[in-house]
């Protein structure tokens, strides 16, 4: 298997009047063909700059400190702007946050996503383009009549669903989905989910799904990393991590979720709240909230580590390691 | 959450300090967190500095001058320095800056300085009367058309169209040509006629935007009455806007005061603009002309220009501290 | 008393007229809630859940007198409060009822201190003289895990985390000791290990109190997590009511059948069924004499086109509205 | 749809306007002394004349009868006989001067809208350059400059110093002497070339976005067809024996319509830089990056069309603050419009006048407005009436 992106050390930094702000902190990670990864945190911990650092959408103040990001043997952090604009969308397109927000209210919805395609296909047809949307729009499930409605004509789902069309329009090797679903009602967020893993499969594209909602990456992700504080704390294939978490966050976000499946039980929570990244501290970043927490994790931080077959872990205390499967709600 | 027990306080012990204490202390580091966002803003600041320089200049310095060195006693040749009726006899007028007179003296003989600087307080006194007024009505019934809507927002809002409608400054030159304007009669004019216009129409919308907010519904939930509503929850988050609004209207009523006195339609003893309205219709100020007697006309221009461009650099800095979306991270 | 009856509803409505300007009559209704009947029992919690739209948080909104009924009978306590003219019974009724909102961010006045938010209710109850309501305000804030409390008095809400604001708009809905509480989407906005805390935080709270809470929610394992009874709601009717564990157990009405499907599981070897129901929710404009579940339901018959489903109790206090089911039990299907 | 809307606009308008008039009329009447006073007051009407005005407008009627007849008199176009132009009625001074304060503030108030457009949104884009600070304190001090002082200046240094532009005024009378051609003529011819063109351009900007869906051969269409209407214009006139009279009258409009420039751009490109940095922040300005669209492309096409309509809608309300600066601007270059008209009406207490150019300078607002609001339609899909 080939990598088509591959992340070494990567550090974004914001520079603020308060102090500099470690949005990112030494991430790698490497994604392979048709390969999907979920990046899982909760708000703030960085795992929306990673994106825009992949991207290269970083605002004025944001600084790629150090680190390379590999994609299609090109190393995305030294191109100029230039070059950056041909591997955006044709090489690396994003599903936002904000289908509501993403899509320029004043121009019809399909001519958008004509507008991607002729731009980095210059030779094809405004003809060719439409039938090119038109088939896009069968895809992800919307009627091509409504390629010449404004934004504010279609309903939330339809947007997500228009937005996800936009995405898949230059044919990406690799789709960043940030949080495509949140603010979907369940209905609509499992049929998108389940569209969006199909097509997928089909056109064998890698995917890195962003979410803080870690079932909804269970279903859709073969590969997990978690995110706290601008770090990544633990990542493994889906199972793994699902099964035998072994840093003490992944275990408390694993058990702080109501499930609707199984016997009701009691929620365990994590206690205090996520750091502030200005000025972060060098000791381990979950140390105040860790259960764990020795001397050590206060000294200085731990090292990321394979603890077994791909399996990577920042903790000097992993747990359920040597244990039995851990028998999983469900 | 860390539960530290011995943190906890004693209900019992618990000693608050005095609630008019803590208040001024909470006003007093909200005045210093806005302050610190304001003096960013270089062009605020240039603003406020200007238009303190013009109140030091007419508040302190006029006074001062007018009761020792210009004072004027019947036989006395510093009578030239009353801005209104005084006469120099000694040289031809106007003259031009000499160490007599600083600025010069007008076709009449006065002294250009004085009358500037007898002028700056009457501006200060008419832009933010004006400004007042206007601020007031647009905040009052802003908030209550939106906050009650119906009938009633329809109203003032048909109210505020027409008002807009009227080209602002012609309708003035016909009021005060037609009839005596003095400085508050024409405050009290231009107050009326931008409170009811488009200040409303912004203030209403930014009420509407606060009438959508959940602790609007919470206060009612508790159940608060309508004019607590407005009292307490509305009009504090309109507030900055409305304060906003006014340095713009200063500036408006300034200007407006000065177009009507260039033209001479106000009946008033002096002023910025009347003082450009002497010099203009003694004929100073034609073609090629206008640089041999640049003091009758420029100082009062650039005081105008700067105290209006002062207010305006104001507004635009308090937009800053206002509107964090403006703000630059 | 475990059995008395704090708040009951009958066929309470609201509609919303569609109209454009001050001068048009309107012509079009929004049905947001139609004939909706529950009660609610002391120290019990029940949830409404739904999608988007639905009318649950009109509902709520609805019986704290934010909206006039369009009609029904809301009973607080034993007392008809569908209508309160006096101000003795305002006075009563708003004191004894809170709310708490979805958004930390947007339900606490910026420009007013914690104290001040959290004392607004006893100052316009004109409760108790200053110290008093100085001590109430001490206390609830510890109760809610705001500690030390003196230390956050005096703040602002933008210098408090999302978790410690929506603590604050909880301190603030209870410190008066409420008898019910409407609790809209709470902890929807929160991060996951903060929105544990806060929810473990309300059940305690709940408990301790004997308080009777309306928690409004379109997720339905954080619904059975914290209420007694569940009631699902779908553009504006309710579909099916049931005991929590009952109900996500047992779900009998087709469209709370997909909610529960659709609901992704943190498994990813569990491969769940997938959701049946098509096309996206629609808005109860002027709704015709018909199930309203009718375009989308994979069962729909010729007599759900033609009249629509009462409220029928199956049996175990599980009610349905569906055709598919009879009276106490019975299926027809 | 729209001309339904158009249809309800224009009834509001009519509405507006009897307000207006009545707002007018009673406040005039309401003066010190009242008109009568006035009319035998002014020195220039012989007591016949001030007999046979008092006679033909009731002056001494009940005031509601003659408000009556004013109302009714307006919609005739009626608006009474000017006291200092004895006996011409007001209609016809109005009639002569509005097309000219119409095409200086058209001219002068499109060139300020799309100068100020570009430079606010440059401005914004360039946010914390020298250039920002730089163009906005320049534009500040030419939004609150004090009129006539700029105009002092305009007039000393492209009048008296470079001597490139009349000094004031209108036309040229040495030029004029000579010949028997009537100005107001030529000028309205003027204004129709100038509507042609104008035409010419709306409909091929529409043809072209109807026809090709190519950025470039847009503009080729749009461009030729207006550069190719322009220079059959200009030949037009070149060839025409009045052709130099209409130059004549031209340049003496290029320095007030420049002073009005100077004075409005700096609003619109104010609002404009605020609007565009309100909307770079939006979310789909960063789709618009993350397509990979070139810069200057998520500048114009996204940042800058969206940013555009808080623009609009500030175009509208500074509207009437131009029509105000118009009477300082036309009294000072002697540009016989309406602004002037009112001014000397009033200094001349000639209220049937002063009173007309009121109502004039009022419906050349309104119906600025009513354009606006259809442009805005076009601007924004969102709004459907």
């Amino acid at each position: 298997m080939k990598a088509v992106l591959e992340i070494k050390n990567l550090k974004m930094y914001y520079d603020t009047q308060a102090g500099q702000v470690k949005a990112a902190d030494d991430i790698s990670f490497s994604l392979y063909e048709g390969e999907s990864m979920g990046l899982v945190g909760e708000s703030g911990c960085g795992k929306t700059s990673v994106s825009m650092s992949i991207m290269r959408l970083l605002p004025e103040n944001a600084r790629i400190i150090s680190g390379n990001i590999f994609f299609g043997g090109k190393d995305i952090v030294k191109l100029s702007n230039e070059e950056m604009n041909k591997i955006r969308w044709a090489g690396i397109s994003m599903i936002f946050q904000a289908a509501m927000n993403s899509l320029n209210p004043v121009y019809r919805v399909g001519d958008q996503i004509i507008e991607a395609i002729t731009t980095h296909e210059p030779d094809v047809t405004f003809e060719e383009a439409r039938q090119r949307v038109a088939s896009l729009y069968k895809l992800v499930g919307l009627d091509p009549e409504r390629m010449d409605n404004y934004p504010h004509e279609y309903s939330g789902g339809m947007k997500q669903r228009a937005v996800i069309a936009m995405s898949l329009a230059c044919n990406p090797k690799l789709i960043i989905a940030d949080e495509p679903t949140t603010a979907l009602d369940v209905i609509v967020q499992d049929t998108i989910l389940r569209e969006l893993e199909k097509i997928q499969k089909k056109l064998n594209m890698s995917m890195i799904y962003i979410s803080h909602d870690i079932a909804v990456i269970a279903e859709v992700a073969s590969k997990i990393a978690i995110m706290y504080a601008g770090k990544i704390v633990e990542m493994s294939d889906s199972v793994t991590i699902f099964k035998r978490p072994a840093h003490p966050y992944t275990v408390g976000l694993m058990s702080s979720f109501p499930s609707i499946r199984g016997a009701k039980k009691e929620l365990v929570t994590i206690p205090g709240e996520p750091p502030n990244l200005l000025n972060a501290p060098d000791h381990c970043r979950f140390a105040p909230r860790c259960p764990f927490a020795t001397d050590e994790c206060w000294k200085k931080e731990p090292s990321y580590e394979e603890i077994e077959d791909n399996h990577f872990v920042a903790c000097f205390h992993p747990q359920n390691l040597k244990k039995q499967v851990r028998a999983n709600a469900g | 959450m860390t539960n530290n027990p011995n943190t906890t306080v004693e209900m019992a012990d618990a000693k608050l300090e005095s609630p008019a204490l803590i208040r001024m202390k909470l006003m007093w580091r909200s005045f210093k967190e806005n302050w610190k966002i304001f003096s960013q803003s270089k062009i605020g600041m240039i603003g406020l500095y200007i238009v303190i320089i013009f109140a030091v200049a007419g508040f302190i310095v006029y006074p001062i001058l007018a009761a020792t060195v210009w004072k004027t006693t019947s036989l006395n040749a510093m009578a030239s320095y009353n801005p209104v009726t005084g006469y120099d006899f000694v040289q031809n007028n106007p003259a031009p800056p000499s160490w007599a007179h600083l600025l010069g003296t007008d076709p009449l003989g006065r002294d250009i300085l004085a009358q500037l600087l007898y002028s700056t307080p009457r501006e200060f006194m008419l832009g933010i009367v004006a400004a007042l007024i206007t601020v007031i009505i647009g905040t009052l019934i802003g908030t209550v058309a939106a906050y009650f809507g119906g009938a009633l927002d329809t109203f003032f809002m048909r109210v505020a169209d027409i008002v807009l409608l009227f080209p602002f400054i012609p309708f003035l030159i016909v009021i005060s040509g037609m009839m005596q304007v003095d400085l508050l009669t024409l405050a009290l004019i231009i107050g009326l006629l931008s409170g009811f216009g488009g200040i409303t129409i912004v203030l209403r919308s930014q009420a509407l935007i606060v009438k959508s907010r959940p602790f609007i519904e919470s206060a009612k939930i508790s159940g608060a009455s309508d004019s607590y509503i407005i009292v307490n929850h509305i009009i504090p988050n309109v507030m900055p806007l409305s304060f906003l609004y006014m340095m713009f209207n200063v500036t408006g009523a300034i200007f407006s005061e000065a177009v009507l006195s260039f033209f001479g339609l106000l009946n008033i003893k002096m002023s910025w603009g009347l003082m450009i309205y002497t010099a203009d219709t003694a004929g100073y100020i034609i073609g090629s002309n206008i640089w041999n007697y640049w003091w009758l006309w420029l100082p009062a221009g650039a005081s105008i220009t700067l105290l209006c461009g002062a207010f305006y650099f104001i507004g635009r800095g308090l937009d800053e501290v206002v509107n964090p979306r403006l703000r630059k991270r | 008393m475990p059995d008395e009856i704090v708040l009951k509803v009958e066929n309470l409505s609201k509609f919303f007229p569609m109209k454009k300007s001050v001068f048009s009559r309107a012509k079009h209704f929004l049905h947001a809630v139609d004939n909706l009947n529950f009660q609610i029992e002391k120290g019990k919690v029940l949830s409404l859940v739904g999608e988007s739209g639905c009318g649950k948080t009109t509902t709520g909104k609805t019986i704290l007198k934010l909206y006039e009924p369009t009609g029904g009978k809301i009973t607080f306590l034993g007392k008809d409060v569908t209508h309160l003219h006096e101000t003795e019974d305002k006075k009563w009724f708003h004191s004894k009822t809170q709310m708490i909102f979805q958004d930390p961010f947007e339900s606490l006045n910026p420009r007013k201190t914690i104290f001040d938010i959290v004392a607004e209710p006893m100052n316009i109850q004109n409760f108790g003289t200053l110290r008093k309501r100085e001590l109430m305000v001490m206390d609830i804030l510890k109760r809610v895990g705001i500690s030390p409390p003196d230390a956050f008095l005096w703040r602002y809400p933008h210098e408090l985390s999302g978790g410690q604001r929506q603590r604050v708009a909880i301190a603030r809905a209870l410190v008066m000791k409420p008898e019910f509480v409407v609790a809209d989407e709470p902890t929807s906005m929160l991060d996951v290990s903060i929105r544990t805390q806060v929810m473990k935080l309300m059940m305690e709270l709940i408990k301790e109190m004997n308080m009777s809470f309306l928690y409004i929610t379109h997720d339905l394992a954080v619904a059975r997590y914290m209420a007694d009874e569940i009631s699902v709601m779908y553009l504006g009717r309710m579909v099916e009511y049931a005991n929590s564990e009952e109900l996500i157990n047992n779900p009998l009405h087709p469209y709370t059948k997909a909610l529960i499907s659709a609901v992704p599981v943190p498994d990813p070897e569990f491969k769940r069924k997938s959701v049946e129901i098509k096309g996206g929710i629609g808005k109860p404009i002027d709704p015709l004499p018909r199930c309203r579940f009718y375009d989308r339901c994979p069962f729909a018959m010729e007599i759900c086109n033609q009249k629509e489903p009462e409220l029928l109790d199956v049996g175990q206090n599980h009610k349905v509205a569906c055709f598919l089911y009879k009276k106490d039990g019975g299926t027809i299907a | 749809m729209m001309l339904k809307y158009i249809g309800n606009r224009i009834l509001q308008i009519a509405i507006l306007l009897v307000i207006y008039v009545a707002i007018v009329f009673f406040l005039l009447h309401a003066m010190p002394g009242g008109i009568k006073t006035l009319l035998i007051s002014n020195p220039k009407l012989t007591p016949q004349a001030q007999e046979a005005i008092i006679r033909a407008f009731g002056l001494n009627q009940p005031l509601w009868l003659q408000f009556v007849d004013y109302m009714k008199n307006v919609f005739t176009l009626n608006l009474g006989i000017s006291f200092s132009y004895y006996p011409t009625p007001v209609w016809n001074i109005i009639a002569e001067r509005l097309p000219r304060t119409v095409l200086l503030f058209t001219v002068a108030t499109l060139i300020a809208f799309f100068v100020g457009f570009a430079s606010g949104k440059s401005l914004a884009w360039n946010r914390g350059k020298t250039t920002e600070y730089v163009s906005t304190i320049v534009g500040i001090i030419t939004y609150t400059i004090f009129t006539p002082l700029l105009i002092f200046v305009m007039i000393w240094f492209f009048g008296s110093f470079l001597g490139i532009f009349p000094l004031n005024q209108f036309l040229n009378p040495d030029l004029w002497i000579h010949t028997r051609l009537n100005a107001q003529v030529i000028f309205l011819y003027i204004l129709l070339t100038m509507l042609i063109i104008g035409m010419v351009m709306l409909v091929s900007y529409l043809v072209a976005l109807r026809f090709s869906h190519r950025v470039r051969t847009r503009r080729l269409i749009f461009y030729l067809s207006t550069i190719i209407t322009v220079v059959f214009s200009v030949f037009f006139w070149w060839v025409s024996p009045v052709g130099i009279y209409a130059a004549d009258i031209l340049w003496h409009m290029v320095l007030p319509v420049m002073t009005v420039t100077i004075i409005s751009y700096a609003g619109n490109m104010l609002v404009m830089r605020d609007s565009m940095l309100e909307t770079i922040k939006e979310d789909f300005i960063t789709t618009a990056r993350a397509k990979g669209l070139p810069d200057k492309v998520v500048r114009d096409k996204h940042a800058a069309r969206t940013a555009m309509l808080p623009v609009v809608t500030n175009f509208v309300l500074s509207l009437g603050f131009v029509v105000s600066g118009g009477v300082i601007t036309e009294s000072l270059f002697s540009w016989p419009g309406m602004g002037m008209t009112l001014l000397d009406s009033t200094l001349a207490k000639d209220y049937p006048l002063a009173a007309g150019a009121l109502i004039f300078t009022g419906i050349f607002v309104l119906f600025a407005h009513l354009a606006i609001d259809i442009i805005y339609a076009f601007l924004d899909p969102r709004i459907r009436y």
